[in-house]
């Protein structure tokens, strides 16, 4: 059997609570040591389907403490519906943590966080640990309307400033997330970013106008999760630390390679991709 | 106490020995060590790898995969990193696998087959070859070797004349007729068969109006193809002698059980370890179980034995077919 | 308050006028009367009979029909009276329908097709004949007719000759190249073609070590076939012009844009039968309201708009395939 | 909107209740007045898959008074495992009642009523109407161990008297329930029976012996349950009143034709079989 000091293993767990903070979105919440205690900020799992769907479902891990690590999906599609039928009680299967989180070794004093819709699932964990390490913590976080921005509460009672925006105005600043980001009166020094993929590209558009990095966590059909089937790639420059052993090719006169989201990322610099 | 015979797994595919009649499939596992983590790989029979190509691919653009009723489309393109590259940085590193390594060859002309895999079959860390001849998902004539009897018999035996290594030939189920190539694949030299690749599908994205996978079409694999699979082994083993490596939609020991019985000698794991990377483990315990359970010494025992017929088959007189 | 104008899904199929773009699968629905009780007829487009063939067939052993993942394999063989009893016995009774009725004419030979076709369309019941050359559970040559270019083109000009009714012509998935069987049936005299019928497959009992079907192997239908279907209809689409009738695994008004999208002007309802009978309309209820809901007038603006390709498809430079 | 008199159409029933007599075995209650009511003893239903399982699932009905009907069912696949997962509220579309009941109308006053493992939901109705009908009824039931032995009770309380016998004789006789059936002392006047295929061939042997009728619910695999698909059928002599309109076909010397288990049947008296 191999052992393995980075915890990453299947982990057969038990859910321990269940809650729907919005219409279509579950958290479940599993005991599972191994995992709450070597998940890095901004990892993801995979979560075996129960009732024999096709393909693991790959999450992002929401909370991780103690012995508890907990997941917070929409409901899409057939996979998240057999999951949001789970019981409190109900086993299951969980293999993780995987890919790389944030880089949050060497971050600025003041960190901007931006989430869109359930992309909030993957940056709490970055969050907590950042206020831990006495960063300024700023969270901007958009969503279709007010009920759709879940859990505010827990970033603001981790000591966030929560800066909302909601597309019909209900709640917050009425419009995208990106746009109060670049109104945003001291901008931070770094920025971590989680959601839609049009999200992603404005935040690294407004972190190149206001001239600060950023981290984008990507979202890519998944297969294996693992980095054995190269589904989920992303064409990167190949200077990057990040960047697979393989032979450049060009794109737009630079060097880049495909890249695997589940293995090389997925969190990347925006200023790597070549997407 | 009576000792229980442990029920022997082992197969033979041509020159090569597996301890456990379960390969993963090409494609699905990269190279063995990304599912380390997750399985005991000294537990399974060999790693099918990714295929590789003459020159370096950088695959099709994203979206490369779409998950479908029961199964899941690909259209990966074959990215790779080229022979020359995979020579140098990678296949040392196959080395220390704990189980069987099979190389994956794939081209767009006889020439690349034999060139490729001459180059990879010389390399020790290499145990055997498949040849891909039926890959779906690239633009040119990717597929067209095993979708054409005469195709097959010139590649295979291009690819033949340069090993003396066991040759797997992959054959493709988008054919009229697959006993056929499977006929022409066995006479040009071929060791075994790996039946059969992905089937080609579709799915459009029908808010956006457009395919949903970059590639337009892409091969469909899973549970949602088993019986399809099934039958292309059962039509292959009554077409040829050498053996045969089932696969296509394998879950549990169940469904591994149907690919014996149909007529294959070892069967390829995929996409369900996407589901779950136990899957093949789960798998070798539980044909031991079952082989255990009906006193059979073998997994050899029960290839090919679906044929004994119906007890209740009725014939009507003056029916016609 | 606006009136909202309601979505035209009206379609002609060759002479064929449809009210609403669905029809019954042949086979699946029997003549429309086994399911009236569930089903208001009059809101589907029409029923296609169970295949008619010249002399009677008690079809096949039993099992029938075995449960697959996402799908099922039947081997019903072709069960009916023979083409001089169902004119005597049946035929008058589908006068009674509230929707199109279409007979479907199956046979051994070109002149069984012929003369079944004649004395069939010949019935002012029957409003189209579909011409099912692609059944794959008949011991003979049932399937070869869709399986070889030359032997459709003559299977449609012989039935062609005998009607100018509305001429259906049902492929099989089970080909190399479906797109050149299309052109030969569109050739020959076609009005339209129903893409695709089942796609072989089999099933093994791994208690018993035989065959799940009498027959042995089957064709698997439902939506584990979808992207297979979904593909067929779009690169048949891309090789003819006359109308296709898209089927396989349609199950929701998603699904059956699918098919409207990737080229289809109409669209075929079979195994979903048997898990909902509401299937039909609600499909046709979610076919308004998408139309609605995107301002179109009708069905038929959307037949074959899958095509407009990816924003963010890259090149590479000196990619090769 | 087609008017039916018998009360067959599409029914969306909510759960009412829920219990599970022996391990793997379900039985669901459910609100649903039309099919209560029209239901004639040994009808069947097909109840649609949750969970977007293929095909609709043959179930016998077990018990149908007032408001309410039930199914019992093993859980031997993917779609009666979905079935099993089902809760008290939870929605349930069943079509029926299908097929043609027990004959029971010119019944003997002396009937036997042999049960085979699940195959006892297909027969409580008719034993409950026969014994309403002031008949004798016996039930010979058969499972393989006592804990498969459902719901005895309900039909001794009903007023059967109840003759059982298990595989490994855990409880009653030790053996085969038509073994049981063949020593009886006072052989019953007509059997009903409804159980495993073997189980039915051995019925028709003994009533052939004792030289009474026997009416046997058979089962196939069903795809539609309505007639549309031709996908259940028995050969059955072309003579009897249940042969559906087909030009006859000979086998064994007789004139049969293959009839739809759905539509002619699924009783059907064993003399007209030619399985
Ligand atoms: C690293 C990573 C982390 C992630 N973390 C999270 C997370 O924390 N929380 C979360 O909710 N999600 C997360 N996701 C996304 C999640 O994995 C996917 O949403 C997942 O595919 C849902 O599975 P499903 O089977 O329910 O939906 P699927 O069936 O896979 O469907 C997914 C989407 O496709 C659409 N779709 C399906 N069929 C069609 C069609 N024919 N035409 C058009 N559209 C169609 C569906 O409507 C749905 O929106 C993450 C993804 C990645 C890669
Ligand atoms: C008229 C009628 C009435 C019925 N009434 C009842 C009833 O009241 N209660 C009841 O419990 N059942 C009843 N049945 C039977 C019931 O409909 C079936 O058991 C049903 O198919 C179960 O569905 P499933 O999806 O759960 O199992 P399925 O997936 O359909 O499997 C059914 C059986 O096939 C076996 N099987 C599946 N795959 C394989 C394989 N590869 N090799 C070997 N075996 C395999 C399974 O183990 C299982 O035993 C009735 C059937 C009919 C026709
Ligand atoms: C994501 C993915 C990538 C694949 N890549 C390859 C490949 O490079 N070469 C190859 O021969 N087969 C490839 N295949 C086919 C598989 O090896 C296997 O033959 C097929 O998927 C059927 O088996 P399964 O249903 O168990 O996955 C690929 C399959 C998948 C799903
Ligand atoms: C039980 C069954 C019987 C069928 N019989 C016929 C037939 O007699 N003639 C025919 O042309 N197609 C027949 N078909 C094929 C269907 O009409 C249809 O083309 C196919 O099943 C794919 O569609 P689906 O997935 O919606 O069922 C049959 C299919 C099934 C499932
Ligand atoms: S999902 Fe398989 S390589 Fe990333
Ligand atoms: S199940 Fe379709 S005819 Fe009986």
């Amino acid at each position: 059997m191999p052992t393995l000091s980075t915890g990453e293993r299947v982990h057969v767990t038990k859910i321990v609570d269940r809650r729907t903070p919005a219409a279509d979105v579950v958290v479940l919440g599993v005991r599972a040591p191994q995992l709450a205690r070597f998940a890095k900020p901004g990892q993801f799992v995979m979560v075996v389907p129960p009732a024999g769907e096709v393909a693991s479902v790959a999450l992002g891990i929401y909370e991780a403490q103690g012995d508890r690590m907990s997941v917070l999906f929409f409901v899409s599609g057939k996979r998240t519906t057999e999951l949001a039928r789970l019981q409190e009680g109900d086993e299951l299967t969980i293999t993780g943590p995987l890919g790389n989180g944030f880089f949050l070794d060497d971050a600025p004093s003041e960190v901007g966080i931006v989430a869109g819709g359930v992309g909030v699932a993957s940056v709490l964990t970055s969050a907590q640990e950042l206020l831990k390490n006495g960063c300024r913590v700023q969270l901007y976080y958009g969503a279709r309307t007010q009920e759709r921005l879940v859990d505010m509460d827990l970033f603001a009672r981790a000591g966030c400033e929560v800066h909302a925006a909601t597309d019909d105005g209900s709640f917050g600043y009425r419009g995208v997330v990106t746009d109060l980001l670049a109104r945003a009166a001291r901008p931070p020094r770094l920025l971590l970013a989680c959601g839609p993929s049009p999200m992603l590209r404005a935040v690294a558009r407004v972190a190149a106008e206001i001239d600060i990095p950023a981290q984008l966590s990507l979202e890519e059909t998944f297969a294996c999760g693992v980095g054995g089937c190269w589904g989920c790639v992303v064409p990167i420059v190949r200077t990057s630390a990040q960047a697979p052993s393989f032979p450049p090719a060009v794109l737009g006169g630079s060097d880049v390679v495909n890249a695997r989201v589940c293995k090389e990322g997925p969190v990347f610099w925006a200023h790597e991709l070549r997407w | 106490m009576v000792t229980r015979m442990q029920p022997d797994l082992s197969v033979r595919i041509g020159k090569l020995d597996l301890a456990y009649p379960t390969l993963m499939g090409s494609g699905c596992y990269g190279s063995g060590a990304e599912f380390e983590p997750f399985v005991d790989l000294a537990r399974i029979g060999g790693v099918v790898l990714k295929s590789v190509t003459r020159a370096p691919r950088l695959g099709n653009p994203t979206p490369r995969l779409v998950h479908t009723p029961a199964g899941m489309l690909n259209a990966i393109g074959l990215q790779n990193p080229g022979i020359a590259w995979y020579l140098a940085h990678d296949v040392a590193k196959f080395a220390s696998r704990p189980c069987k390594v099979i190389g994956s060859v794939a081209g767009f002309s006889v020439d690349d087959y034999a060139v490729v895999c001459e180059q990879l079959a010389a390399r020790d860390e290499i145990h055997a070859i498949e040849l891909n001849i039926s890959c779906p998902n690239v633009a040119s004539e990717g597929e067209t070797f095993a979708c054409d009897p005469r195709l097959t018999a010139r590649v295979v035996r291009a690819a033949r004349a340069t090993t003396g290594k066991t040759l797997i030939v992959k054959l493709s189920p988008n054919v009229t007729d697959i006993a056929a190539i499977a006929r022409e694949a066995e006479a040009a030299g071929a060791d075994a068969l790996a039946v059969v690749n992905t089937v080609r599908g579709m799915a459009i994205d029908v808010d956006a109006w457009h395919p949903r996978l970059g590639n337009v079409t892409g091969g469909l694999s899973g549970p949602a193809i088993r019986p399809i699979a099934v039958l292309a082994v059962y039509e292959v083993a009554r077409a040829v002698k050498i053996p045969i490596v089932g696969q296509g939609g394998i879950e549990t020991v169940t469904d591994a059980l149907e690919f014996f019985l149909a007529g294959a000698s070892a069967i390829s794991i995929g996409t369900a370890n996407f589901t779950d990377p136990r899957v093949p483990e789960t798998i070798v315990d539980g044909l031991s179980e079952y082989l255990a359970r009906r006193k059979l010494a073998s997994i050899r025992d029960i290839v090919g034995r679906a044929n004994l017929g119906f007890a209740n088959a009725y014939q009507f007189e003056g029916d016609e077919g």
